[in-house]
């Protein structure tokens, strides 16, 4: 089946992905995602605090702030992982997003704290830092900060106990960290089509203490594109590893499901329909590889082709595959009970987070050779 | 007895229906989002129609049915969507009436017709089995004979409502070793409520239960309830289907679908992008043509023809479109489309990620798609092998 | 195999289909493409005034003028079996387009004249009306008309006795025919995809009797738009002929090929695929009875929609059913021997003449609900 | 002998390669509109290659090759395709040549390789067969031994270049009733000069002619034109293909074609309609990502590994890619997709319909994608049936 093909000399990476594995089996991720929706999407911090102990939270923070000081090829050997044993937590956000931004701040107490507490497991720290229909700004006003505004698509906002906020100031755009109980601060969360929640959280004259600024002006528009740079990474990887094993688990089925004396994988059209989602998955992991090799390339302009290419690719072969997986699994596959309509709806979720297909191949051609640009 | 309503011309017809409907069918029943209602949620749009007498519009009207023609049965069912009516649990209607009224005694009929018209019988259907799906004939649920009572044991799965049915008519093996595996099969009228019998909902995609298991332990079943002979009931089950089927292949669900699209599309400001208006265009074009496909074969049951096998092109066209619309509605949700409720565009919420997982099921059920083109492959385009 | 079903009580049309049959047997019309090529695209003119005597050209002539007094049925039917049947003859342009032309002008000597001349088939009136670099003007000098500019995908411009020409003068459009050896018209002439050519025609101070004028002002326009309806049905008819015939050709070789002691048609994945193209051209066929139903409806609103959805789904499906069909005939598709690839080059040229579907659909919104409208 | 090339690192052979090649491939040559030029046509580039001892890569060295590893032929043939140089007969060096060099006699060596490197042989290679295209196993062409000659009668087809080669390297069966059907197959080599042989070249679909049908009417070879064991050809057929395989996959033609489509979009505006860009982004990335996957099986070549049976994914992606690319083409071309000859674009010619035909073509030779496919599903899906 479709792997990722990145040099592992030592082994490590090996022991990585078996050790997602082992952990599957104590928390199988099917399992967790149906008990999170019977909850109301909210997480269940013992499988967050095993992750963290396991050394996953937080893998890119550097080892000056108490990192594992591993890299991108770790993060995404584990993300791929992730994907495959459908442990579907907030990955992307609450340990890749959010260890950038904490890991690219200014040194100081505050990010410490929050490095610390992100690799213990103690600091769920989770970035809010897309929009909603009011804008964030924040204005000092004796020796502390006032947020106002609302951030949307905020993920696991019930159990966070940090938000990293990017607000507008008269100064330019700051990061800060706002701890979840502080007063002015309210959540409000819809059901996510995975069984998780998706909170828009609104700020109104929110005070927060001016040494929990993490970074200022042109630093953090910086910051936050390599946040978003790393997360779609990491997602690209994640969809390509829930994309193989859904169709791992699509070859099982019908390889066993027995239809007119044969197995319905020893038809024709059936076999060439699950070459075609192998192609695409083997195409989305190797994307996925271009981008870690691009990454550690250094190019810059290279690297983010690869990782817009890449998460284009993964979001729509898993999207693509994880659809055709549940139809060959047939009645079976459109009951709740089967687990491949878990795939479906993870692919859909991770697909959806920091642009479609359809926005990032836009956005690639546009950096490429200018085509669309200006364009609104 | 009720008017012939085959002697009245089509748009009379049509609009003699459509004027009732709307002023009878309950505004809350309207545009529901749940595609299978429970009987009870209906129940008075199901009871308004069997005082009307237009609750069964195919059966013979000696046995209080309407005895639409197809071409007024096809009207029948446009002003039923057009109106936004429910569906309404009809497996009774549908499919035990017109069975009966073909291979049941006169005491089965007596005693079974009226009984599905009050309402007091709600009916399902037992096909499927865990191992024969689109393979109906390799079913093992079996039936023995023990004096004039039927044995009945084993499992029936993907039962459409029969957590709020009472009577499932069901087919079971009654000869083990039958050298042609269509042969042995019986049919059988089976109430729900003997002894040993057990129904387990199943949950589906989108939360809900459309259908259930059925299990059947030593359920006794008396001689009589036996439809058409013993060992033959594979002709009757096969012959239920009649124009129907020209109703697996109806554009409703992508229209709806299409209508919803639009409407998140017009709220979003999509149709300012001209990559989604080609891909719009794409999906309304498909519409439009399946629309004239439809109308082909409409007009062979208008003038009196009977269907080919070639109808079951509008079946995969209709769900596989149904499915690309919806696909194309995550799209156009954007970053919205990681929600599982419905999107707000407007003053109306479009249900789309429920449309886009309802879309799964009708590719598969009533025969999976693969199987429709198999059955193109050898009955229209009558290739080898 | 897909046909039209339209309904037919006294058999006209299915004698009209035959008729096509046995013309076929005398013209192959595989054979008279190829010789075609080989003249460099000069059409046959023992092939055309066949085709006039069998009464085929300008079969929408009315009565009043000569004209067989035949219906948009008829044509339809017609122009289908001509595309089963590979006669691939300018019939589009040079009998639909110019029959309603000349049809729907001003009642005079030159009409007549025109109508006669082209069902006997003595003239070839091929209309010239999509303008080049150089628009096409007309001014009225000493009694004569003055025509300059450029007329581009002119058919069928060798044999041509006379051109219908459409050109801007001081009064607004007028038609008018033109002398194909008028001085001041020249042809250039470039290989069309089907072995026929395509002119481009300048007019340089070409001068014209005044009594040549067709048609004036206003009407211009709606005769143009009506020609190009009717000429648009007639192509996706012969279209849904091209498609049905170059399926049924490839159903037939590949049910007689035997590839690993199978027809490979046997096998479950061509199957599909062929079925999948059966669908498509039932849909073409379905279209086009619709566009015949709906211009016979008489409401021009939803005939102009229905006829643009046949011409889009009609040139989609034979465009793709023969690039489907020449895979499907292996490497023998690929030769130049064998007809398939002659079904693909025909597709080709009539789906790309009068607009690609792409262009047709986008027009079909836009006046069904506005979409799209204002823009360039 | 000539240098050890592998010796040489990676970035300096390339830039060695590509500055002499650049330097010395004729500018005519370039960027030829014909994908398959004749051997005349090419001559001089041919032996200018020839004569630097270039013209081999594969080859050991003391055969006059380069003895190039996988990796470094990777680096010629990525070169040579960015250079624009057109292809050459390649039969003798990257079929025969190997073949013969693995199974041949010191004799045969000595003999042909050197003609192959001068010119003086050109080759084709004749395995299809009107009744055995995919299915290679079933070839009927029969030679018999008749003292130590064979004589061989029957009929190739789609020979690439058979008209402008003298040689041909072909696969007859030598055993008429063998119970396994690739038992019983010999491989000959055989001068197309000798008497009873017959070439007819066909005419593809772009009207040019890139293949022939071989006839062979009781055709005499001498038996030491044999190449490995009589009656065991099938596996001497099958065993010449190495990791060339990989080049099947090459995005060369869909990379082409793209820069194509972007000249041509270009020129016609295209770019300002989001619709078309749109598609163009997906054409673009698609190609971005084969670049992807190609050089994940590039790297196992590097590494020294052996492609398995993966490798096909890349033939079947690219050349599908190839045709996708192509038809947009003719989507831009509008109107003038009517045409059979190249469109004007600014200061180039779009050869949009050529490629467009052309594309037609690697999905079917190669072994056909149907056939890529039933390979993936058994060797690498291990799918069962």
């Amino acid at each position: 089946m479709p792997k990722l093909m990145l040099d592992d000399p030592d082994g490590t990476l090996v022991m990585l992905s078996d050790s997602v594995t082992g952990f599957a089996g104590r928390f199988p991720g099917a399992k967790a995602m149906r008990e999170r929706r019977g909850r109301g999407g909210t997480m269940d911090p013992l499988i967050w605090s095993a992750m963290a102990e396991a050394g996953w939270i937080g893998l890119l923070l550097p080892q000056e702030c108490g990192g594992a000081g591993l890299g991108l090829r770790e993060q995404t050997v584990l993300s791929e992982a992730l994907g495959r044993a459908l442990i579907a937590e907030p990955t992307g956000a609450a340990s890749v997003f959010a260890a950038t931004l904490v890991g690219g701040a200014s040194p100081g107490a505050e990010r410490s704290r929050l490095a610390a507490g992100m690799t213990s497991g103690e600091i769920i720290a989770v970035p809010a830092w897309t929009s909603g229909a009011k804008p964030m700004t924040a204005r000092s006003v004796n020796g502390s900060i006032l947020l106002s505004g609302e951030m949307r698509f905020v993920d696991a906002a019930r159990a966070a106990t940090d938000f990293l906020v990017v607000a507008r100031s008269a100064d330019g755009v700051i990061l800060l960290s706002v701890a979840a109980d502080a007063p002015g601060l309210a959540i409000s969360e819809r059901a996510g089509v995975d069984g998780g929640a998706l909170a828009t959280i609104s700020f109104s004259d929110c005070a927060v203490p001016a040494d929990r600024v993490l970074s200022r002006a042109n630093r953090c528009e910086d910051l936050l594109r390599r946040a978003i740079l790393h997360t779609r990474l990491a997602l690209a990887a994640e969809l390509t590893g829930v994309a193989s094993k859904a169709l791992e688990l699509t070859i099982a089925y019908t390889s066993d499901r027995v239809q007119f004396g044969k197995p319905i994988a020893s038809f024709q059209a059936i076999q060439h329909r699950l070459v075609d989602m192998w192609i695409e998955a083997d195409f989305a992991a190797a994307a996925v590889v271009n981008a870690v090799d691009a990454l550690q390339a250094k190019d810059d302009d290279a690297a983010e082709l690869a990782v817009l290419a890449a998460k284009a690719r993964a979001g729509e072969a898993a999207f693509s595959i994880c659809r055709r997986a549940v139809h060959l699994h047939g009645a079976m596959g459109y009951t709740d009970e089967c687990d491949i309509g878990l795939y479906l709806k993870r692919a859909i979720n991770l697909n959806a987070m920091l642009g479609q297909p359809e926005q990032l191949r836009l956005e690639f051609v546009e950096r490429e050779s200018g085509y669309g640009r200006g364009r609104t | 007895m009720a008017p012939d309503w085959n002697e009245v011309p089509d748009e009379e017809f049509r609009s003699v229906f459509r004027t009732w409907v709307d002023q009878n069918c309950p505004a809350h029943l309207r545009y529901m989002r749940k595609q299978r209602p429970l009987f009870n949620e209906v129940a008075e749009w199901y009871h308004a129609l069997a005082a009307k007498g237009w609750l069964a519009p195919t059966w013979p009207r000696q046995y209080g049915g309407m005895g639409l023609s197809a071409a007024k049965h096809m009207i029948y069912v446009e002003e039923w969507g057009r109106l936004g009516c429910p569906r309404i649990p009809d497996h009774g209607i549908g499919l035990v009436g017109p069975l009966l009224i073909q291979y049941g005694t006169e005491e089965q009929k007596a005693h079974y017709l009226p009984c599905i018209l009050s309402g007091e019988h709600v009916w399902c259907q037992g096909y499927s089995e865990p191992n024969a799906g689109s393979d109906l004939a390799s079913l093992r649920t079996s039936a023995e004979l023990d004096g004039d009572v039927f044995v009945v044991n084993g499992q029936k799965i993907w039962t459409t409502l029969a957590h709020c049915a009472n009577w499932i008519f069901v087919l079971v093996r009654t000869e083990r070793d039958a050298k042609v595996r269509q042969k042995g099969i019986t049919v059988l009228l089976l109430d729900l409520t003997s002894p040993g019998v057990r129904v387990r909902p199943i949950e589906n995609l989108r939360g809900e239960t459309d259908f259930c298991e059925v299990f059947f332990d030593n359920v006794r079943v008396p001689l009589k309830n036996l439809v058409g002979k013993i060992h033959e009931g594979w002709t009757v089950a096969k012959s239920v289907l009649g124009h129907e089927r020209i109703f697996l292949g109806a554009p409703t669900r992508p229209e709806y679908a299409l209508e919803r699209l639009r409407r998140l599309a017009e709220a979003r400001g999509a149709f300012e992008d001209p990559a989604f208006l080609s891909r719009f265009a794409r999906l309304r074009l498909d519409l439009y043509d399946l629309g004239s496909a439809f109308e082909r074969y409409a007009k062979v049951l208008r003038a009196g023809g009977e269907l080919g096998a070639d109808v079951s092109a509008l079946k995969i066209f209709t769900t596989e479109l149904y499915q690309r619309i919806t696909e194309e509605m995550l799209t156009v949700a954007g970053e919205e489309a990681r929600f599982a409720d419905d999107l707000g565009a407007g003053d109306v919420d479009i249900d789309a990620m429920n449309l886009f997982l309802d879309s799964r099921a009708p590719a598969i059920f009533g025969g999976s798609n693969e199987i429709q083109r198999n059955i193109l492959a050898k009955a229209v385009l009558q290739l080898p092998g």
